[in-house]
């Protein structure tokens, strides 16, 4: 595991604290992820893992406190910058364009200059068969499932190294959530850095290095997946698993 | 002490502004300003406000006028609905109600009142001033070319009848929607028309287009263009390019007479820009009011509309000027010409007189009239 | 003191005021003009601020009822109630209509609709024979109430407007707090739920459409009554773009806010002038005098700031506004 | 020949000058549409750009005496770059909000600028003369056919093609679409979306002074001339399908040419149609000519 | 009258070609909790649709307490009894809870046009609306707008409305979709317990909630029905293996 204290984190959050309008919706979330990890926020429906993710991207109201990208200060830049910073992110509501056919969709964000190539179409569609099948469909009239995939095959393709994942399990087929997790171990072996919301605890358990609980905009827990075990307990009693 | 107080409604900010709006106020003021600005020992007021050419303004505005200003005399402008609705509040109210910008002959007919004084011009002494004219000239064929409104229809109407009591003959009309913009449409079919003559019987911005796309499309090369309702400001707008030769009937030119001239200098010099003949009207039929008031020595409108009626008018705009029972301010109107770009010898030096026509021969007669003041 | 006593409060006074105002030295004619505006736009307010429909063709209602009233009061010669009540049905007919057609369709493309089927009324008052083009039907007689109270005293036509405009006023209020009032919330908040329980939202929509277009129809026929024409500028589009604004500026979806957006919007109208005049005499800055010819101008610039900084409008700012202190009196 | 007592030549010569105001609509609407489709703003103040890009054109010939065909680039440049102060002032803070407010906040605009002008100017008008080499016509047998007009057409139909090519058929195009759609993710991509919007809101601006300075020569150069058009203009949009660029180009000139040829057999109702052509298209088509369902 | 509540013959419905539900015979059983499951975009969603006629079939027949509906409006269909839920979250948010409650409530009154009567003429369903909070588990939030509330209880509010119809059918398209551990067991009990003298058809992911409460399940595949049965039937066919629940493994698991 890449945990060598040398090396510059892929992102850094130190006392996040984030707004939507006048509510207060992170209190200073610390959390560090180094190149190479698959990292897993965990809470309940409410607790702030999508405002974290978003707060990152800079896309909620306003935010403090600081944001560190492989070393850089993100926390002032404009979301489209950040962008280039090499963050692919995947939104929990999908976000799948209407006005764009599946393929457009798919070919939509731009390719990042980070040096690193992303997947090909090809490999992509060899990943998600149903979208090839429906490539040439307008991106909202996919079922619910479909638009799931691809949403998450559309970051693939960027070269972005840091991806931030946001619930993409939800509403697929056990097949198809059997085939994400085989995607992210993939990821995590050709070295790209994961940050995955989840609520389904039994797909996030294995893939992850290591966890952090989020409750009420604050981080309330965290560990390796090797204290996993240990910490069920706690977990059970956090968020009801 | 009796007060004069003149309420002047017009249109001050869209279609109708350049003709009267605020150089009409200013045309108010001088006449004021020209009679010492006090009437039976008391400082005139003038009141004035921009009707946006809604009735309900203009009538509200006139109203409380009236009732809280103490209005003696309101002064109506451009836009025939304002007018008639400013007519009917004055003759509800008992004051005397003026207009010169308005053009519809029904102020003096059909709604016609005691109180009215139509000053300037209206679509029948148009129609009756440019058809016979023309129809003079030689012009016998005839296309109109008409604004699908009341004034529109009336000018068609009034000048068709005039044409063809003169032996002339109208071969077709096409009639146009307000601000139909462009014009190339209709004037093919005025062209395949073959007639002779084209009479424009629109106003302001569709007038100019109209004029323009005739211009673009040669249309004026084999037709002769007849402008039912031109004020200088539009020839000045349109350039003399675009419009010599053009035929129209006005009450009123500025490079006139001696006086008339006189009386455009000094507007120019406040206005930067030559009177149009309602602008002029506004002034003189402030001034007629205003010796009635002085002449009466009340404001009374019974009174005053009495001697009005009784008292020729002769001025820098009118010469022989009476107000008929029906209301109607008879006076001379001119066929004019727009001349050629070489002629223009001064800035505003557009037209010229081609006939003067004897308010007899252009006004509804008494035959004619609907108005039961007059029978 | 809670918010529902202070809107009582508010109203009260208000009535008050509107009963007394002649008395104060209040020009009638003017106020009448006001209260037909008011009623015009809190009809329309029914409409867009409760279904969330936006009619852009609402002109066609109040001119449509403005004609038919002068043509019953002038031509045919009735009595003034039978000439509302006839402006009042034709409102409603026409307001069937349009929305019959409008209700099918969503957003702005219903909007388009009634904008064009107000656009084709417009043609209609155009060429139809008895409307007087743009000369507009004019002198249409007050005439006597029941054939017994002349109106021809402005103050006894102003006590008259007045009640009628209450009424009116207070049915909307009704209208809003009723088990119709409640589906039509229900489904301006999310319309497929409305229907997967059962209820015809089309019907709903369709009949507080033809409600508004009504009351609109009341509110032209008033106006005639009042006025004693009708005119083109009632039936054209402006018109209809006009009650938008006098209902955005004094607060969407607010019951007061119609009545104060009308008043702001006509004051604006009448008295820009006055207020110009009056600005020159005390500061002495010459300017103010040509605000009278830039009510245009001065409009457009009321909706820009209106809409950047203070876009509830002014009912809905000072609601809001009370709310929040509410709030804070809590804590 | 003759179809309903009119010759077949006149119908072609009607059919011709439909198209030339086609073009102006079809130019106009497509600006609407590209605004609408990317700021969801409803541009009221369209017809009030058109306006300034013929003032400007003439006042540029009259004050610093710059011809026509600079004043072709110029202007749209001139207005673009109004539309861009407009975009960074006014409207960023409207986008969030309802169509309702973009409406208004335009529409008030929209009096602004007018009343300007109209303060300045009046409302008759100012003259513009065809420029030099397109003076003159052409006898095309059925008709006589101004030059000017016929270039009219060449340009606008070009300018059309070239603006629906981008957005259909380019990246940047797909980057338009998309951020119609959700701005903000789009920029989470990576897209620097704010200046997408910027420049959309000039471009479409542009494309209206590009309108304007077309029709200075043919039409009087006055503070009003946009007041009308807009309501025809916004309707087209409508009909085409809002957001849809093919749809606003083809129902602009499609309209045109209809309203030619009411012109001819119902000239009364030659503004009325595009209300009675709107309302049965609605009726058939939920979301306009070529707007999308959902 | 049948047994089968809600019956379908050969219910198809085709997009510009594509065919995203294909002659779907489906029986549900009165009385019972029916799941439909089946790979992403399989045409579950779809089906729904047509039931509710959110969408027109192209071809094929529903058959309601043995009634044919196929041609009926969607209200109507509601009116008879049967009620859906939505995939996202379907409730009034500028409401209150009860005023949410009501609105399922009131339609029975007969007054819904009356617009010249007062609200107050509807306290007289509070009764019932608390009652039915009281069945979700609501009944201490009466009050609050509804926008405020957590996910998981908007998703109750939701079914608290439904069940204010009375439906003889519910309709319920993942009623668990992106809900926490605790809320998931909530809501699944929840539909248990509704569940009583009524029907259910749901559409679900989570094989956990299948599992434990439906009766019968029915797989839909590329639109067509691929198998059908109890849970334990279903689960170990190796073509719904391959084509839904994948390796055995996770079969064993759960999917969550
Ligand atoms: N756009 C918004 N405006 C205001 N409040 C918001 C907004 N989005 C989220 N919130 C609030 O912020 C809090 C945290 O929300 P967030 O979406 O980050 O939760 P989460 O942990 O991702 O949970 P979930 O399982 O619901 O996705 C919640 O209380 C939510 O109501
Ligand atoms: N309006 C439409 N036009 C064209 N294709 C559509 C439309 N609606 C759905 N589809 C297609 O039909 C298929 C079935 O979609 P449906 O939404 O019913 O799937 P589903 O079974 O609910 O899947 P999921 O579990 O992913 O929600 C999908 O492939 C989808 O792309
Ligand atoms: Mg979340
Ligand atoms: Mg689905």
């Amino acid at each position: 595991m890449a945990n060598t204290a040398s090396q510059t984190p892929a992102l850094e959050i130190s006392k996040l604290q984030a707004w939507y309008g006048e509510s207060h919706v992170l209190h200073g979330i610390d959390i560090v992820v180094q190149p190479g990890e698959v990292v897993t926020l965990l809470g309940r429906n409410g607790a702030g893992r999508t405002t974290t993710l978003r707060a990152v991207m800079g896309l909620t109201g306003a935010r403090t406190g600081s944001i560190k990208i492989n070393g850089v200060e993100a926390i002032n830049l404009s979301t489209h910058r950040i962008a280039h910073l090499g963050i692919g992110y995947c939104p929990e509501e999908r976000g799948i364009f209407s006005s764009l056919s599946c393929e457009e969709n798919l070919l939509l964000p731009p390719v990042l200059k980070t040096g690193t190539p992303g997947m090909s179409v090809e490999e992509i569609y060899e990943l998600f068969p149903n979208l090839a099948e429906r490539r040439n469909s307008q991106g909202t009239r996919l079922s619910g499932g479909e638009q799931q995939m691809l949403a998450v095959a559309r970051i693939l393709r960027t070269g972005a190294k840091l991806l931030l994942l946001d619930e993409i399990s939800e509403g697929l087929a056990p097949v198809i959530v059997q085939a994400l997790a085989r995607m992210i171990t993939m990821l995590r072996a050709k070295g790209y850095t994961v940050v995955m919301v989840e609520q389904n605890f039994r797909f996030a358990a294995p893939l992850a290095d290591r966890f952090y609980v989020i409750e009420h905009g604050t981080v309330v827990q965290k560990f390796s997946s090797s204290e996993l075990e240990s910490r069920m307990p706690i977990l059970n009693q956090l968020l009801g698993i | 002490q009796e007060k004069v107080t003149i309420g002047f409604i017009t249109d001050m900010s869209s279609l109708y502004s350049d003709v009267e709006g605020k150089g009409g106020a200013e045309a108010i003021q001088m006449a004021i300003d020209d009679f010492g600005g006090k009437a039976l020992g008391q400082p005139i007021k003038l009141l004035t406000a921009d009707h946006q050419n809604k009735a309900d303004i203009a009538a509200a505005k006139s109203r409380e006028w009236v009732d809280t200003e103490g209005a003696t005399m309101l002064f109506g402008g451009t836009n025939s609905g304002t007018a008639l609705a400013g007519a009917k509040v004055a003759q509800e109210k008992k004051v005397v109600y003026m207009n010169s910008g308005a053009g519809s002959s029904a102020l003096t007919n059909a709604a016609c009142s005691p109180y009215t004084i139509h000053y300037a011009y209206d679509t029948v002494a148009l129609a009756k001033g440019t058809g016979g004219a023309i129809v003079d000239t030689g012009g016998k064929s005839w296309f109109f070319l008409t604004a699908d409104y009341a004034f529109g229809h009336a000018l068609e109407k009034d000048t068709s009848a005039v044409v063809e009591a003169k032996g002339g003959k109208v071969v077709g009309a096409v009639r146009h929607p307000l601000n139909a913009s462009d014009f190339s449409s209709f004037l093919l079919q005025a062209q395949s028309s073959k007639a002779q003559v084209l009479a424009l019987a629109n106003a302001g911005g569709d007038f100019i287009n109209a004029v323009k796309a005739a211009k673009e499309f040669g249309i004026d090369k084999t037709m002769k263009v007849a402008g039912l309702l031109v004020f200088l400001s539009d020839v000045h707008s349109l350039g003399l390019k675009n419009t010599a030769g053009l035929q129209f009937t006005t009450g009123w030119y500025w490079d006139k007479d001696a006086e008339s001239r006189a009386f455009a200098e000094k507007y120019n010099a406040k206005m930067k820009r030559m009177p149009t003949s309602i602008q002029a009207a506004d002034y003189s039929a402030t001034m007629t009011y205003l010796k009635a008031v002085e002449a009466v020595k009340t404001t009374n409108a019974d009174k005053v509309m009495e001697y009005i009626k009784k008292t020729p008018i002769n001025d820098m705009y009118a010469k022989n000027g009476i107000v008929r029972p029906d209301g109607r301010m008879e006076h001379e109107m001119y066929l004019v010409e727009v001349k050629q770009p070489a002629e223009s010898k001064k800035p505003w030096d557009y037209l010229k007189i081609v006939k003067t026509l004897p308010g007899a021969t252009v006004f509804t007669t008494k035959a004619e009239s609907t108005c039961a003041l007059w029978k | 003191m809670n918010f529902k006593n202070l809107a009582a409060l508010g109203y009260g006074l208000l009535l008050v005021g509107l009963l007394a105002a002649p008395f104060l030295g209040v020009y009638p004619v003017f106020v009448m003009k006001l209260l037909c505006f008011a009623l015009f736009a809190a009809a329309f307010n029914l409409l867009l601020g409760y279904v969330g429909m936006l009619s852009f063709g609402h002109a066609a209602f109040l001119g449509g009822a403005a004609y038919v009233t002068g043509e019953a009061l002038k031509v045919w010669g009735f009595t003034p109630e039978v000439g509302l009540l006839l402006g009042t049905a034709s409102g409603a007919l026409l307001g069937l209509i349009v929305g019959f057609f409008a209700i099918r369709r969503t957003g702005i493309y219903s909007t388009m609709i009634t904008l064009a089927l107000a656009q084709m009324l417009f043609f209609v008052a155009l060429q139809a024979p008895f409307t007087g083009g743009e000369d507009g039907l004019q002198a249409v007689p007050r005439g006597k109430l029941f054939g017994l109270l002349s109106l021809k005293n402005d103050l006894v036509l102003y006590y008259v407007v007045l009640v009628i405009v209450v009424a009116a006023f207070l049915l909307i209020v009704r209208t809003v707090h009723s088990p119709f009032g409640q589906v039509l919330k229900a489904i301006k908040e999310n319309e497929p739920r409305a229907t997967s329980l059962g209820y015809d939202t089309n019907r709903f929509k369709l009949l507080a459409f033809v409600l508004s277009a009504a009351l609109s129809g009341l509110a032209g026929a008033l106006k005639t009554l009042v006025m004693g024409f009708a005119t083109l500028s009632d039936v054209h589009w402006t018109a209809s773009g006009h009650v938008v604004l006098m209902t955005l500026v004094g607060g969407l979806g607010t019951l007061s806010g119609p009545l104060i957006g009308a008043a702001v919007v006509v004051m604006l109208e009448d008295k820009l002038g006055e207020i110009g005049q009056f600005l020159t005499d005390t500061t002495r800055i010459e300017w103010f005098s040509t605000l009278g010819e830039s009510v245009t101008m001065v409009t457009g610039l009321i909706f820009v700031i209106c809409v950047l900084a203070f876009r509830r409008g002014i009912m809905g700012e000072i609601i809001a506004w009370l709310q929040r202190r509410r709030g804070e009196g809590k804590l | 020949m003759e179809i309903f007592g009119v010759s077949l030549p006149g119908l072609l010569s009607q059919l011709l000058l439909g198209l030339v105001n086609g073009s102006f609509y079809a130019i106009l609407s497509l600006g609407l549409a590209v605004i609408f489709g990317l700021l969801n703003v409803i541009n009221f103040a369209h017809g009030a750009l058109f306006m300034m890009g013929a003032l400007v054109t003439w006042m540029a010939m009259n004050y610093l005496g710059i011809n026509y065909w600079v004043m072709l680039v110029v202007a749209p440049l001139v207005v673009g770059l109004f539309g861009v102060v407009t975009e960074r002032l006014l409207l960023r803070w409207i986008y969030k909000l309802d169509h309702l407010y973009g409406l208004l906040l335009t529409l008030g605009l929209t009096l602004l600028i007018e009343g300007v002008f109209r303060s300045i100017y009046g409302v008759s008008g100012l003259r513009y003369d065809t420029p030099e080499l397109l003076s003159g016509g052409t006898n095309l047998g059925f008709m006589f056919l101004p030059n000017y007009r016929a270039w009219v057409v060449v340009a606008s139909v070009t300018v059309c093609i070239a603006t629906w090519f981008v957005i259909e058929k380019t990246k940047l195009g797909a980057y338009l679409r998309a951020g119609t759609e959700n701005p903000r993710l789009v920029e989470a991509f990576g897209v620097n979306v704010p200046v997408m919007v910027t420049l959309t809101y000039a471009f479409g601006a542009a494309l209206a002074a590009f309108a304007g300075v077309l029709s200075a020569p043919i039409y009087q150069v006055s503070p009003l001339m946009g007041q009308n058009l807009i309501i025809v203009v916004f309707a087209v949009v409508v009909i085409g399908g809002m957001g849809s660029i093919m749809g606003s180009i083809l129902t602009g000139l499609g309209l045109g040419v209809i309203e030619g040829f009411t012109k001819v057999f119902y000239p009364e109702a030659s503004s009325t149609v595009v209300f009675v052509i709107m309302v049965i298209v609605l009726l058939i088509r939920p979301a306009g000519l070529f707007g999308k369902e959902n | 009258m049948s047994d089968f509540i809600l019956e379908t013959r050969n219910l198809t419905k085709e997009f510009k070609g594509f065919t995203a539900v294909s002659d779907v015979t489906l029986n549900v059983q009165r009385h019972t909790i029916h799941a439909l499951i089946g790979p992403n975009g399989a045409g579950k969603t779809t089906c729904f649709n047509l039931l509710t006629k959110f969408l027109e079939p192209t071809s094929g027949s529903i058959r309601f307490n043995g009634r044919d509906i196929t041609r009926e409006q969607p209200a109507q269909i509601a009116r008879r009894g049967v009620i859906r839920s939505f995939q996202i979250s379907a409730v009034f948010p500028h409401l209150t809870l009860i005023e949410n409650v009501r609105v399922g409530l009131q339609r029975k009154l007969g007054t819904s046009f009356h617009f010249w009567r007062s609200a107050r003429s509807l306290h007289q369903l509070d009764d019932r609306a608390m009652h039915l909070l009281t069945e979700v588990g609501l009944e201490d939030m009466a009050d609050e707008v509804t926008v405020n509330l957590p996910y998981g209880r908007k998703r109750a509010l939701e079914i608290a409305t439904t069940l204010a119809m009375e439906p003889e059918l519910m309709l319920l398209d993942e009623p668990t979709q992106g809900m926490g551990h605790e809320d998931v067991d909530r809501v699944t009990e929840l539909i248990r317990k509704v569940s009583a003298g009524r029907t259910i058809l749901m559409v679900e992911h989570n094989m956990k909630v299948v599992s434990t409460i439906a009766d019968r399940i029915t797989v839909l595949q590329r639109g067509a029905v691929l198998a059908e049965g109890p849970y334990e039937e279903v689960s170990v066919n190796p073509d719904v293996m391959e084509a839904y629940m994948g390796s055995t493994d996770a079969q064993l698991q759960g999917a969550h």
